[in-house]
C-alpha cells in the first residue's frame, strides 16, 4: 500500500522534473510508432488490393469448336486437377458475339453483317486471386494450352504483368522500408532510453548505495517507461489516422477510381495490439538498461 | 578497553585485508582492523594511503582482493546482490566526492536516505529541517545543490550520512572543504550520534578534530596500518579547535 | 603550421578515444543517408517510369467521316489551340483496318467478308507525358469531343485509371514516407551529435577555461563532423547500391516486365551532392551544437 | 608597503564589486580588493562566505552584479567574449571541484593547459614530469585521473593550474583533501611561483597554511569584506606545519 503509493509519488515527480527528456522519448516513441505502423497500413491495404483487384482476373481459352455437355465436365475436371479455381464459365459463339455487342454499345452497327458466330467458343476461368500468382498464372496458361481442342489462351497478359508488377513493387518497396525503418527506430527507441538513463545514472546508482531494493528503484523507471509507450503508440496511431484521412481525401477528388476501392484503417485489435507492442518494447528496453546499472 | 574484552560487540571486522587495484595498484596491504559498536575510531594517513579504500570495503562498494570483511556479523563476500541494500540501510555514508544530486533541492538529498527506507514524509520533513539547522544550512532547504558552495555542498553530504539514524557512519573527509566553526559543528553532530549508539569512522587529515579526542585513532601508510593509538584525553567538547596541537604522527607511532 | 598539426593530432586522439560514440553517428549518418536517398532513388525513377510508360498513351477520336486535307489542318490547330502535344496521327478507315489485321494475326481471318471501311476513320492524339496528367486528359478528350465531326474520344479510361491510380499512391506514398523520414533521421542525427557533444561538454567547458581560443576547441569537432558526415553518406550510399541491385536481381526473375524499365541509379553528380550535403549538415549541427556550449 | 605606494602595478582590481544570485543571494557585497602584482594573499571566511564567488569574478566566470572588476589593467565587463582566452591563458585557476577530465590521464590533464597556448611537446612532458616529482605523483603520470585519490585529483588540479607559469594564480581550497606534508609541499611549490613573480590568491579554511605566513590575508565575512590583515611575520619555509598556531580570526578583525 505505503510502497504503491511511494512509486507513484516518485513515478510522477521523476516525470515531472525530466519532462524534457520525457517529452523527447514520447515523441520518439511516436515517431517510430507511426512509421512503423504507416508502413504496415500501407502493406496490409495492398493485399487486400490485390486480392479485390485480382477478382477482375480471368484467363479466357479459346476452343476449336463448341464442347458438347459431356466434354464440359472433361475440361472442367482437368482444370481443377491442375489448380483451384474460382468460377469456370463456358461462352460459346453467341454469347460472346452479344457481349462484344453490348461492349461496343453506340457503336455496335459496326457489327452489321458479320456473322453471328464468327468469334470462337471459349472456357472463362477465374483462378482464386492471390497476391503472389503472376507465375502460376503462366503455368496454368501453358498448361491449359496443352488441352485438346484449345487454340489459344488470352488473360490480359499485358495489363496483368504491369498492374502485378507494381504490386510486386509496392511489396518489395513496402517490406524493405518497413525492415529498414524498424531497425532505426528500435535503435532509436533503445538509444534515447538508454541516454536518458545514462544521465540519470548516477541517482540510479545512489539510490542502490542508500540502500534502496533493486525494486524500489527500477519500478519507476518501469512504470514510466510503460507510460511512454502507451502515450507515444496513442499519438503516433492517431497521427497515423489524421495522414490516412487526409491521404484518402487527397486522392478522393482526383482518382475516384481509387475511392472505391477499399482502403481501410486498421480494426481495433491490431491497433491494440500497436499500443501494447509498443509499451512493452519501452519496458523491456528499459529494464534491460537499468539492470546493466544496478549490478552495483 | 571494553571493547577488547566483549568481542561480541564488534560491528566492523577486518582480517588481512588486501586490495589490489587493476593492474597493480596497492591500495590497502594485509590490514586487520575491528571495529566495536558504538566507538568513533578516526582514520588518518597521507594523501593516497588508502583511506577511501577501506571505507568502500566497508560499505561493499568494493571487493577485496584477499581477506575478510565483516560488518554487523554479515561476510560481505558472501552477501548475495539482492540483499546489499539491507547492509547500505544499517550504514550512512558521507563520500569524499559529496555523490549529490546537483539537479535536487538540499531537502530532496537529505529526503533520499530516508525515503529509500520508507519514512513518514512528516518525519522525513521534520528530521531534514533539525539537520540543517545543527548544520547552519536552515535558508538553503529548498537550494538546488549544485547552487551552493563546496562547504555547504559537503554538510548537504553529511547530512544524508546520518539522516536515517544509521548503526554505522563513515565519513569520508567530513570536513575538507569546512572552516573553524562549521566542522565544530559537524563534530558535535557526530559526537552527539555517537553517544545515542552510532558507529563512526571518520578518515581525516584534519589534525584538529582528533588531535583533542579520547578516541581512537588509526594510521594507515601506505596501505599498511601504521599505528592504532588513542587520542590525548581532553574531551572534545570542552576544547576549542585551532586552539592547542599536539604532535600526531610521531606521537601514534611510538 | 603548428596550429595544422595540433588540429590534425587533437582530431585524431578525440576520434581515436571516442570511437564507440564515433561509430555510433557514423551508423546514424549511413542509416540517414540510406533511408533518404532510397526514397530518393523510388521517387527519381518512379517519375522516369511515368514518363516512359505515358509514352503509350494516346487519345483516339473518332470522326464521322474522313477528313480532307484542309480539315486535317483545321482540326490539327484546334488541338494545339488547346494544348501541347507530341504527335498527331491521322488514321483512315483503310489503315484502322490494317492495323487490326496486324493484331489479330492469326486469327484475322474473322474478318473475312467485313467490308474494309467498317471502322471509322479517327485521329491519335498523343499528349506531352507528364506524371499528373490524367485530370488534364479528361479535360482534354471533353474539348475534342467539341470539335465538329468528333463521334467519340477513348483513351484507354480504365487502364490509365488504375495506372495513374498507382502511379499517384505512390508518389504519395513515397513523398510522405520521404518527409517522416527526412524529420526523423534530421532528429536523429542532431540529436546523436548533440548528446555526443553533451557527454564532452565538461571538456569544451575546461577548455574554454583553460584559455583555449574558440577555433581551438571548435575545429576538431568540425573536421570530425565533416569526416562523419563522408564517411556516412559513403557508407550509406553503398548500402543503397548494394539494395538497388539485389531489387533489381530480385524483379528480373519473376517480373521481366520490370527488367526492361529503365530503373537507373543515380548518376554521379546527385551522390557527390549527397555525400556533400551530408557531411555539411553534419558539421552545421556540430558547429551550432558546439556554439550553445561555448558561451562561457 | 610597497605595492600601495607603486598603484601601477596593481594587478587585480576590484571596486565595490556586488554579486547577487538569483534569485536573492547576495554572495558579495559591496568588495573592494586591489592585490599588487607579485602579492600572494590569502582569502579565507566561513563555508559560504563567498571566497569561491570572488575568485570567479576574477577569472570571469562569472559577471558582478554591480561594480567593477579588473586584470591586469582590463576591465572584464568590457572584454568581448572573443578574447577572454587572452586572459584566461594569463590565469592559471586550481577549481575547488577540481574540473578534472576523469577518462583522461594524469599527463593529459595537466598537459591541457600547456597545448592551448601551443606549447612544443617537449616542453610539456618536461614541465608535466617536473611538477609531479614536485608533487610527489611520478607513478601516478600515466593514470587516469577518474581512478586517483581524491587528494591525488586535488593535486593535479593545482599542477594543472600552474603547469604553464601564469601570471595570476588563483587556488580555491588547494589542500582540503591534503595531509600535513602534502600540504607543505603544495605551498612550496606556490611560494617558488610567487618568488618568481607570479601573483598567488589562495583561498582557504586551513589555517596552519597561513596562520604562520607574512602574507597578506583577506578575510569575507557573508559576502562582505572583514579584514585585511598580514600574518605573522615567521617565514613560512621555517616552520612546520601543525605545530603552533595562533587565534586567527580573532587576531585579523583587529
Ligand atoms: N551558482 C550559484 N547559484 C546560486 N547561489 C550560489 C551559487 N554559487 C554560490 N552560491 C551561493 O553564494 C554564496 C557564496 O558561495 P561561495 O561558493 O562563493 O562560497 P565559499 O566562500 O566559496 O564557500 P566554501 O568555503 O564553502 O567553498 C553561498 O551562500 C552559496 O550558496
Ligand atoms: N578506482 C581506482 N582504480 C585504481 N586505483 C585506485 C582507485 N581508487 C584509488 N586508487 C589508488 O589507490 C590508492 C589509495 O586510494 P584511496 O582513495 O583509498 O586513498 P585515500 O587514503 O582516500 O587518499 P585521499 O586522502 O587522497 O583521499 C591510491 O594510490 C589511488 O591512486
Ligand atoms: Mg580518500
Ligand atoms: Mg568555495
Amino acid at each position: 500500500m505505503n510502497f504503491i503509493v511511494i512509486l507513484l509519488r516518485q513515478t510522477g515527480r521523476n516525470m515531472f522534473h525530466t519532462w524534457k527528456a520525457q517529452t523527447m522519448i514520447i515523441f520518439t516513441v511516436a515517431l517510430s510508432v507511426l512509421i512503423f505502423s504507416f508502413f504496415y497500413l500501407i502493406y496490409f491495404n495492398a493485399l487486400h488490393l490485390g486480392e479485390k483487384l485480382g477478382e477482375d482476373l480471368r484467363l479466357i481459352v479459346y476452343l476449336e469448336e463448341e464442347p458438347v455437355e459431356s466434354l464440359q465436365e472433361e475440361y472442367r475436371r482437368r482444370i481443377l486437377r491442375f489448380d483451384q479455381v474460382m468460377r469456370i464459365d463456358f461462352i460459346d459463339s453467341r454469347q460472346a458475339f452479344e457481349r462484344l455487342e453490348r461492349q461496343l454499345g453506340q457503336d455496335s452497327d459496326i457489327l452489321t453483317g458479320v456473322p453471328r458466330n464468327f468469334l470462337p467458343p471459349s472456357i472463362e476461368v477465374y483462378p482464386v486471386p492471390s497476391l503472389n500468382h503472376l507465375s502460376r498464372i503462366k503455368r496454368f496458361s501453358d498448361y491449359l494450352l496443352t488441352l485438346p481442342g484449345v487454340v489459344k489462351v488470352q488473360y490480359g497478359k499485358d495489363w496483368i504483368d504491369r498492374f502485378y508488377a507494381f504490386i510486386q513493387l509496392m511489396r518489395i518497396v513496402t517490406l524493405l522500408s518497413g525492415i529498414l525503418l524498424i531497425m532505426t527506430t528500435t535503435f532509436m527507441v533503445a538509444h534515447t532510453i538508454r541516454l536518458t538513463l545514462l544521465s540519470r545514472q548516477q541517482e540510479l546508482k545512489l539510490l542502490r548505495l542508500v540502500g534502496a531494493t533493486n525494486t524500489y528503484i527500477r519500478m519507476p523507471f518501469l512504470l514510466e517507461a510503460l507510460l511512454q509507450g502507451l502515450l507515444g503508440a496513442a499519438c503516433g496511431i492517431t497521427a497515423l489516422l489524421v495522414l490516412f484521412n487526409w491521404i484518402k481525401l487527397q486522392l478522393a477528388g482526383p482518382l475516384p477510381a481509387l475511392a472505391h476501392l477499399p482502403f481501410t484503417f486498421f480494426p481495433w485489435p491490431i491497433i491494440l495490439c500497436i499500443v501494447l507492442l509498443s509499451s512493452l518494447l519501452c519496458t523491456v528496453g528499459s529494464y534491460s538498461s537499468t539492470r546493466k546499472i544496478l549490478q552495483l | 578497553m571494553i571493547q577488547e574484552t566483549s568481542p561480541t560487540s564488534i560491528i566492523i571486522d577486518l582480517i588481512k585485508v588486501t586490495k589490489v587495484y587493476a593492474p597493480d595498484v596497492e591500495a590497502l596491504v594485509e590490514v586487520s582492523l575491528s571495529i566495536h559498536a558504538g566507538e568513533l575510531v578516526f582514520l588518518t594517513g597521507m594523501s593516497g594511503a588508502g583511506k577511501t579504500t577501506l571505507l568502500r570495503l566497508i560499505s561493499r562498494m568494493e571487493h577485496p582482493t584477499k581477506g575478510l570483511v565483516e560488518v554487523a556479523g554479515i561476510d560481505l563476500a558472501k552477501l548475495p546482490q539482492r540483499s546489499i541494500h539491507l547492509l547500505r540501510r544499517r550504514i550512512g555514508m558521507a563520500y569524499q566526492d559529496f555523490k549529490l544530486l546537483n539537479d535536487k533541492t538540499v531537502a530532496d538529498n537529505i529526503a533520499i536516505a530516508m525515503e529509500v527506507a520508507y519514512r513518514q514524509p512528516a518525519f522525513i520533513e521534520k528530521r531534514t529541517r533539525e539537520l540543517l539547522h545543527q548544520l547552519d544550512m536552515t535558508r538553503k532547504y529548498s537550494t538546488r545543490t549544485g547552487e551552493l558552495s563546496r562547504g555547504e555542498q559537503q554538510r548537504v553530504a553529511i547530512a544524508r550520512a546520518v539522516a536515517n539514524y544509521p548503526e554505522i557512519i563513515l565519513a569520508d573527509e567530513p570536513t575538507g572543504n569546512l572552516d573553524a566553526e562549521t566542522t565544530a559543528k559537524v563534530m558535535e553532530l557526530f559526537h552527539q550520534l555517537n553517544q545515542n549508539g552510532a558507529t563512526i569512522v571518520i578518515a581525516t587529515h584534519d589534525s584538529t578534530i582528533y588531535q583533542q579526542a579520547t578516541h581512537r585513532i588509526v594510521t594507515l601508510h601506505a596501505g599498511r596500518l601504521r599505528a592504532s593509538a588513542f587520542g590525548s584525553p581532553t574531551a572534545f567538547s570542552d576544547t576549542r579547535p585551532n586552539e592547542d596541537s599536539a604532535p600526531t604522527e610521531e606521537a601514534l607511532t611510538s
